[in-house]
């Protein structure tokens, strides 16, 4: 193996690196490395000084290799690539060792640690070693882009790519687009009607010239990779259906969320004492302009219960995050509608982080509405009233505030019932590639820095389907996704990693072992020269035809067994 | 001091990697006797690391993807599912003890699990003792 | 067994002049800061949150708003503007109501108009009585005192004493009740009489020292409140043992000098207190119930119209001095009547017997077994 | 005599069949005969250890090396003819991998000595002899080899130059190598010669198709189309993961490859490699189901590593 110039970053990410591990002595140790030029510490290496660093000594010492020991690499790796390109050297002659998240984070013991630290530098620097320029490829970006749901968030993504000039397929299941929020009579904070909301939203949508619209559709498949995916659609006309195909360079999903079953908690009585309704119900209520308990009479005591199926442990560990908001709305609706209707709100904790949250609530309180605290493992619980009762219901309640055990009176109680992933999300996240986190929520390739786009590159979530969100934020999420996918498209071209399988085809002996191996039916085989070959387009690199070739024809660029078996010598070594 | 050993992790980049890393954004302290090798997928995973690991010193090797279904490639984990059986009886033939080689599955949401099955592997090497492989070879080499 | 929430109490206690109550969220600042609010008496926070869950029962057995003097610390240091202060005072008053047996005082809580009514009728019906009864009786309007004087003070002195023995009948009922409610019925104390007379040295103490007040990092209105109840006493023993003296032609000063304190007292803090309550100068005279006023016009009304004709009568003009009197009368019979027993007035008992109560309580809770013995809460709103 | 090539042959631990392979060049081997001194043959030449001893270092030009290493005189010989010869050539698998008798590694001395000598029902119960490197008799010592713990290939033990795989070399092979042994046309130092780079399956006449298996079988159990892949019919076949030159001998005549040529160039572990490729595409999702269909095959670590134990990664049985 030739001899390499290598150079050896250590970062002591503040202190959040330095604190645990000696990062001197894990330069001290690499810098006795057979082909270690430079070795060095630096307070923060991700930063610009830190980087200009790292170009200084390529150029001026001629690195040919670099080992950054830092963080995880899925956090920085594309920026020290992008400053060994700078430097100009190939990106993909930087490997990173994991000395934080995998490190310094994870143990106490100052000298294990750094031990560790170091084995796993140690690893990078001899797989680094092994690594080959690649370049990366560019392929034609189709500019049409395709929105899964047809609600506000939805709808929002595909006007902002439609008002950017890209043509937009929306496909919504349902036969009228508008999602949950079409189900919602007046909006938190400002009390403003969502029917007008949507309405506007709606008629832009269908008016607009670039967006066509599908409704009662379903993506059935989407093949191909970012900036040239094949989408097949079905559409539902009656009793009959009909399948359209079109090529969308990327894709939003925005397939929202569904309310809570209400029905799986026992303990409320919901299906079985008739004036227990969900939130949604009240909101059917409140759209037809009739607040009124079972038998048509007008409510005296209105009482909401917050976090129906959410912050528990035996259905949703999570916060819905509008219920709270929502419930404050219900009490001033009420108030609006029935002024001699007391309102109670029996809640947890009430979440009031929003803006003009807070002055919500206090406009709840002046209403008078009763505050009622009860704690996350001691429910309050619902029974008929007596003959002797002025209502039809008493709420028992260890009260938190005032630690009393009360009974509040009831004609209507409404669940506040929080959000959960649809049951057709793992379906979405097959179609579309994506991973979901354990509730079932799709997951962002980066909750803070990347919280739209996906492991899969084309692929951008926007909205609820990620996890609760109130409009403001979904809207917000869709025109975010909406503008990464513009920045896009405006080069026309994308570009593909180079970290992709390739065959050797003199080493191909055409056993076809692979051809079964790949997801994507990247492997074509050659039927004429008996020889298998990997289309690197559809490629994702996960690797299983390289582990699976027995004649070791196939190389994962990037991953090669030579990388991989340095890799492991370093480590132990 | 009591033995230490040296476990070699294999971990899919796409679930049991972010795991780890979210064992460390939520600070979860976990044995320090595992060096992490990033793969794409645990499909990449060839039974030769494994044993390479083991003649170069390791203790134990772990190997960590995506639970069944919920692979990033949608199948890659199943590949390294109908291997691992394979492979077991193999190191088994060879006389090394099963638990030194171990497939879990931990999800990128399952930093906890992560941290969980790292000690869990580590205490159960360390009752097992140095991996016999490497004295063994440089034993042969004395005989001779 | 649980107790059942009441949402419209607190529409009731509005009347009572408590409307910012709702805003409460529980921070508890209100109790940190009052100098008063210590195990087992936490205010105001607790009867705030009573009240805002309409605990009635719990609300008529407190204590607390009598512990409570309204120095307004808490309503200033409260973040959400619930006048936790107003609150403590509304609830004196809605408790003041409730310990009436006639229901009388809750009409006058309930409206201002019903009280001065009552007042102005009960003003005319003593004129009328003592003009009445003076001129059968063939008094001169000419002469004060003498054999013929128009009122002459024995007789007004027997009338006081009558008078002051139903309205102490009254009162001491009421005060049966207070102690019903706050005490007597309450099954997990045991208060032996042994211990109520090992207390009761705390009655007479607080009545006349308002030591408690003191507390309080204001001084000033304890000042004033002192010099006003000291000011009253002294008048009420004058009048009610030595009244002949007072009227008498000829003046003694070891009597009077004492009269012309006590007056200079009244006048003084009452004046002050008026003042404050037009200019809502400090926070206790922030908010004014009709009640207030009412109480304190006739108390300046007595205090002057009894120093004036005081003085006309020195002067010789007899009839103007009579005149003045009737009037006087007219202020003092209402003031006491109606103002003592079912008014703001009745304070005068009821706090000194809530702190004696609140001893005794607190001995007697901590006797009883722990889980007797009313927890103590200190659970604030979670801010998410 | 000098302008002649000098040659020596010699066997390890073998089974002769090397030797043999020689003797199937046929008439070839007189060319050689003619254009060479056979110093050292003892299968088929006369010839001691001390005419070995006493020649010059690097008399020999080349020394063909057959069988594993064994014991101490294995490879007293291997490191007599490192030095006394140019070219050291690994003649077959054993020599090359370890070969047959390189499987021995999968247990130990004891238990070989017991199957041996203790536990055989051909032999004489109860005087319980093992062979000891020295014995003995009437006032004398007699010393045997020492018969290791393991099995070595001869590159563990001398510096090789080339490597002839095959159980045993196909005789086209052997000639082309001797061929260029004579023409002077040598390969690079450490080359696999007389075989390819690629897996046997591109030199198979059999069809192949994807692959996807749901059952094995042993090959008595089925009557195997002849002209697909035997893998695809679930019949384990080594061939994908072997390096090609025998001329596909074994599955042209129905029998699946063992897989005695060695792994495909480049290929670090055969027996691994083999694993990975045959479990990649059984044909399950279900755990249980997957350690069915795999339990179809019995000592696979024996098949995997059939000839090349000792060449392996783990290279020895670790069973105490």
């Amino acid at each position: 193996m030739e001899e390499h110039k290598i150079g050896v970053y250590v970062c002591m990410c503040g202190t959040n690196i330095a604190k645990v591990v000696d990062c001197d002595d894990v330069v001290r140790t690499a810098s006795e490395q057979p082909g270690v030029v430079c070795a060095k510490t630096y307070k923060y290496m991700c930063s610009n000084p830190g980087q200009e660093m790292i170009v200084a000594d390529i150029k001026e010492q001629g690195l040919d290799r670099v080992v950054v020991a830092a963080c995880s690499p899925r956090m920085h790796e594309p920026t020290f690539r992008k400053a060994l390109q700078t430097a100009g050297i190939n990106p993909y002659f930087l490997e990173m060792a994991n000395i934080r998240e995998q490190c310094s984070w994870v143990h106490d013991d100052k000298q294990v640690a750094t031990e560790k630290a170091r084995a796993l530098t140690l690893g990078a620097m001899r797989r680094v070693a092994n690594h080959q320029p690649l370049e990366r490829m560019s392929v034609e970006m189709c500019p049409d882009a395709l929105v899964i749901g047809g609600g506000v968030c939805g709808m929002t993504a595909a006007l902002e790519l439609a008002d950017g000039g890209n043509r937009v397929h929306l496909v919504e299941r349902e036969s009228t687009l508008g999602g949950n929020v079409a189900r919602v009579d007046l909006t938190a904070p400002y009390l403003d009607s969502a029917r007008d909301l949507m309405s506007s939203l709606v008629t832009r949508v269908e008016e607009h010239k670039r967006v066509d619209v599908l409704t009662r559709s379903q993506v059935s498949s989407l093949e191909g990779f970012v900036g040239n995916f094949t989408a097949t659609v079905e559409t539902i006309w009656g009793d009959s259906a009909s399948v359209s195909q079109f090529k969308v360079g990327n894709v939003v999903v925005a397939t929202g969320y569904k309310e809570f079953d209400a029905s799986r908690v026992t303990y409320y009585g919901y299906g079985k004492l008739p004036n227990v309704i969900t939130s949604f119900e009240f909101e059917k209520m409140l759209r037809a302009g009739r607040v009124q308990m079972k038998d048509g009479k007008l409510p005296q005591y209105i009482a909401l219960i917050h976090c129906v199926g959410s912050r528990s442990k035996e259905f949703h560990t999570y916060c819905s995050r509008v219920c709270c908001m929502t419930a404050l709305k219900y009490a001033q609706e009420v108030k609006s509608a029935i002024p001699s209707c007391y309102v109670s709100d029996v809640y947890i904790d009430m979440h009031a982080f929003g803006k003009g949250h807070e002055d919500f609530y206090r406009r709840g309180s002046e209403a008078k509405t009763l505050f009622l605290m009860y704690g996350k493992n001691d429910h309050p619980v619902i029974r008929k009233a007596g003959p002797g009762d002025d209502c039809d219901m008493l709420i028992e309640v260890n009260e938190k505030l005032s630690g009393e055990t009360i009974e509040i009176p009831a004609d209507l109680v409404i669940l506040m019932v929080g959000m959960e992933a649809r049951e057709d999300s793992e379906a979405v996240a097959r179609l579309v590639n994506i991973s979901r986190d354990k509730d079932g929520w799709f997951i962002e390739s980066h909750p803070k820095l990347d919280p739209v786009a996906t492991t899969t590159d084309g692929i951008y979530i926007a909205g609820a389907c990620a996890a609760p969100k109130d409009i403001p934020d979904s809207v917000a999420q869709a025109r975010a996704a909406a503008g990464r996918i513009l920045a896009r498209t405006i080069r026309g071209v994308i570009d593909i990693d180079a970290v992709f399988a390739e065959v050797t085809e003199d080493k191909c002996s055409g056993c076809r072992i692979c051809n079964e191996l790949c997801p994507y039916s990247a492997i074509s085989y050659d039927a004429d020269k008996k020889k298998s070959s990997v289309i690197s387009a559809l490629c994702k690199a996960c690797g299983a035809c390289v582990a699976g070739c027995p004649s070791g024809a196939i190389a994962a660029r990037h991953f090669t067994d030579a990388q991989i078996f340095a890799q492991i010598e370093g480590v132990l070594a | 001091m009591s033995f230490e050993p040296k476990i070699v992790g294999f971990l899919c980049n796409w679930c049991s990697y972010t795991g780890a890393d979210l064992a460390g954004t939520s600070r979860i302290h976990y044995a320090p006797n595992v060096r992490i090798i990033r793969v794409m997928c645990t499909a990449r995973i060839d039974p030769t690391f494994v044993m390479k690991a083991l003649t170069d010193g390791a203790d134990g090797v772990l190997i960590c993807g995506c639970h069944p279904g919920d692979c990033h490639y949608s199948e890659g984990n199943y590949k390294m599912m109908r291997r691992y059986p394979l492979l077991k009886q193999m190191l088994a033939d060879f006389g090394i003890e099963p638990a030194r080689v171990r497939l879990e599955w931990v999800s990128a949401s399952e930093g906890q699990r992560f941290a969980d099955v790292v000690n869990d592997m580590t205490q159960r090497v360390r009752e097992l003792g140095p991996s016999p492989v490497r004295t063994a070879l440089i034993q042969d080499m004395a005989e001779r | 067994m649980a107790i059942r929430v009441n949402p419209k109490l607190i529409d009731e206690l509005e009347v009572y002049g408590a409307e910012d109550v709702q805003n409460c969220y529980h921070c508890g600042n209100c109790s940190a800061v009052c100098p008063f609010s210590e195990n087992p008496y936490i205010f105001p926070r607790r009867p705030m949150r009573n009240l805002q869950m309409g605990l009635e029962d719990k609300l008529k057995g407190s204590l607390e708003p009598w512990l409570c003097y309204y120095c307004g610390e808490c309503s200033e240091e409260c973040p959400r503007g619930a006048e936790p202060g107003e609150t403590m005072m509304s609830l004196r008053r809605w408790l003041t109501a409730k310990y009436d047996f006639s229901g009388i005082s809750r009409l006058f809580y309930r409206s201002g108009k019903i009280e001065l009514l009552a007042v102005i009728g009960a003003a005319l019906l003593t004129a009328l009585g003592f003009v009445l009864w003076a001129v059968l009786r063939g008094g001169s309007i000419y002469s004060y005192d003498g054999p013929n004087a128009f009122l002459p003070a024995e007789s007004i002195h027997i009338f006081d004493w009558v008078l002051a023995g139903v309205l102490l009948v009254l009162l001491l009922t009421n005060c049966t009740r207070m102690w019903w409610f706050t005490m007597g019925r309450d099954k997990t104390l045991n208060a032996s009489v042994g211990l109520y007379l090992k207390k009761l040295y705390a009655l007479p103490l607080h009545f006349i020292t308002q030591k408690r007040y003191a507390k309080c990092e204001k001084k000033r209105p304890w000042a004033v409140h002192l010099v006003l109840m000291l000011s009253y006493l002294i008048m009420l023993v004058l009048i009610m043992f030595f009244l002949a003296g007072m009227s008498a032609s000829t003046i003694d000063w070891r009597l009077h000098v004492f009269g012309y304190i006590a007056t200079v007292g009244l006048l003084g803090t009452t004046i002050f207190a008026l003042r404050g309550r037009i200019k809502k100068s400090e926070p206790l005279y922030a908010h004014s119930h009709e009640t207030d006023w009412i109480f304190l016009i006739l108390l300046i009304v007595v205090a002057f119209t009894g120093i004036l004709q005081h003085i006309l009568h020195r002067a010789g003009l007899d009839a103007a001095a009579n005149l003045v009197y009737i009037i006087h009368l007219m202020g003092v019979v209402p003031m006491l009547a109606l103002e003592v027993p079912f008014s703001k007035w009745s304070h005068l008992a009821y706090r000194p017997l809530g702190m004696y109560f609140s001893l005794v309580r607190a001995d007697a809770v901590r006797r009883v077994p722990e889980e007797a013995a009313q927890p103590v809460i200190v659970t604030q709103r979670v801010v998410g | 005599m000098a302008d002649k090539l000098q040659i020596a042959i010699y066997w390890g631990a073998g089974c002769g069949g090397c030797d043999v392979s020689l003797l199937d060049t046929n008439e070839f081997i007189l060319d050689v005969a003619a254009v060479a001194d056979i110093r050292l043959w003892p299968i088929a030449v006369d010839g001691k250890y001390k005419d070995l001893e006493a020649m010059e270092d690097g008399e020999l030009d080349l020394a063909a090396f057959n069988g594993a290493v064994r014991n101490s005189e294995n490879e007293h010989i291997a490191r007599l003819l490192r030095r006394k010869s140019k070219i050291m050539l690994a003649y077959g698998s054993c020599a090359y991998m370890g070969g047959i008798p390189g499987l021995a590694n999968l247990t130990s001395r004891e238990k070989i000595f017991e199957t041996a000598y203790l536990k055989n029902a051909s032999i004489e119960w109860g005087n319980g002899v093992v062979p000891q490197p020295e014995s003995a008799v009437n006032g004398k010592t007699l010393d045997l080899p020492r018969f290791y713990r393991r099995v070595y290939r001869l590159s563990a033990v001398v510096d090789v130059d080339y490597f002839l795989p095959g159980c045993p070399p196909q005789p086209e092979q052997v000639k082309a190598a001797l061929l260029a042994v004579v023409k002077g046309e040598l390969p690079p130092k450490g080359s696999v010669v007389g075989a390819f780079e690629h897996a046997l399956c591109e030199d198979c006449p059999r069809t192949k198709n994807e692959k996807k298996i749901k059952k094995f079988y042993r090959p008595w159990q089925v009557a195997a189309d002849p002209d697909t892949c035997l893998l695809e019919q679930g019949v384990l076949c080594a061939g994908v993961a072997t390096r090609s030159g025998c001329g596909v001998r074994c599955p042209k005549s129905g029998i699946p490859c063992r897989g005695c040529y060695g792994p495909a160039a480049g290929v670090v572990d055969q027996g691994a490699k083999l694993a990975s490729a045959i479990a990649s595409i059984v044909d399950s999702k279900d755990p249980e189901e997957i350690e069915g269909i795999l339990a179809g095959l019995p000592d696979f670590t024996g098949f995997a590593y059939r000839y090349g134990v000792p060449a392996s990664l783990l290279q020895r049985s670790y069973r105490q």
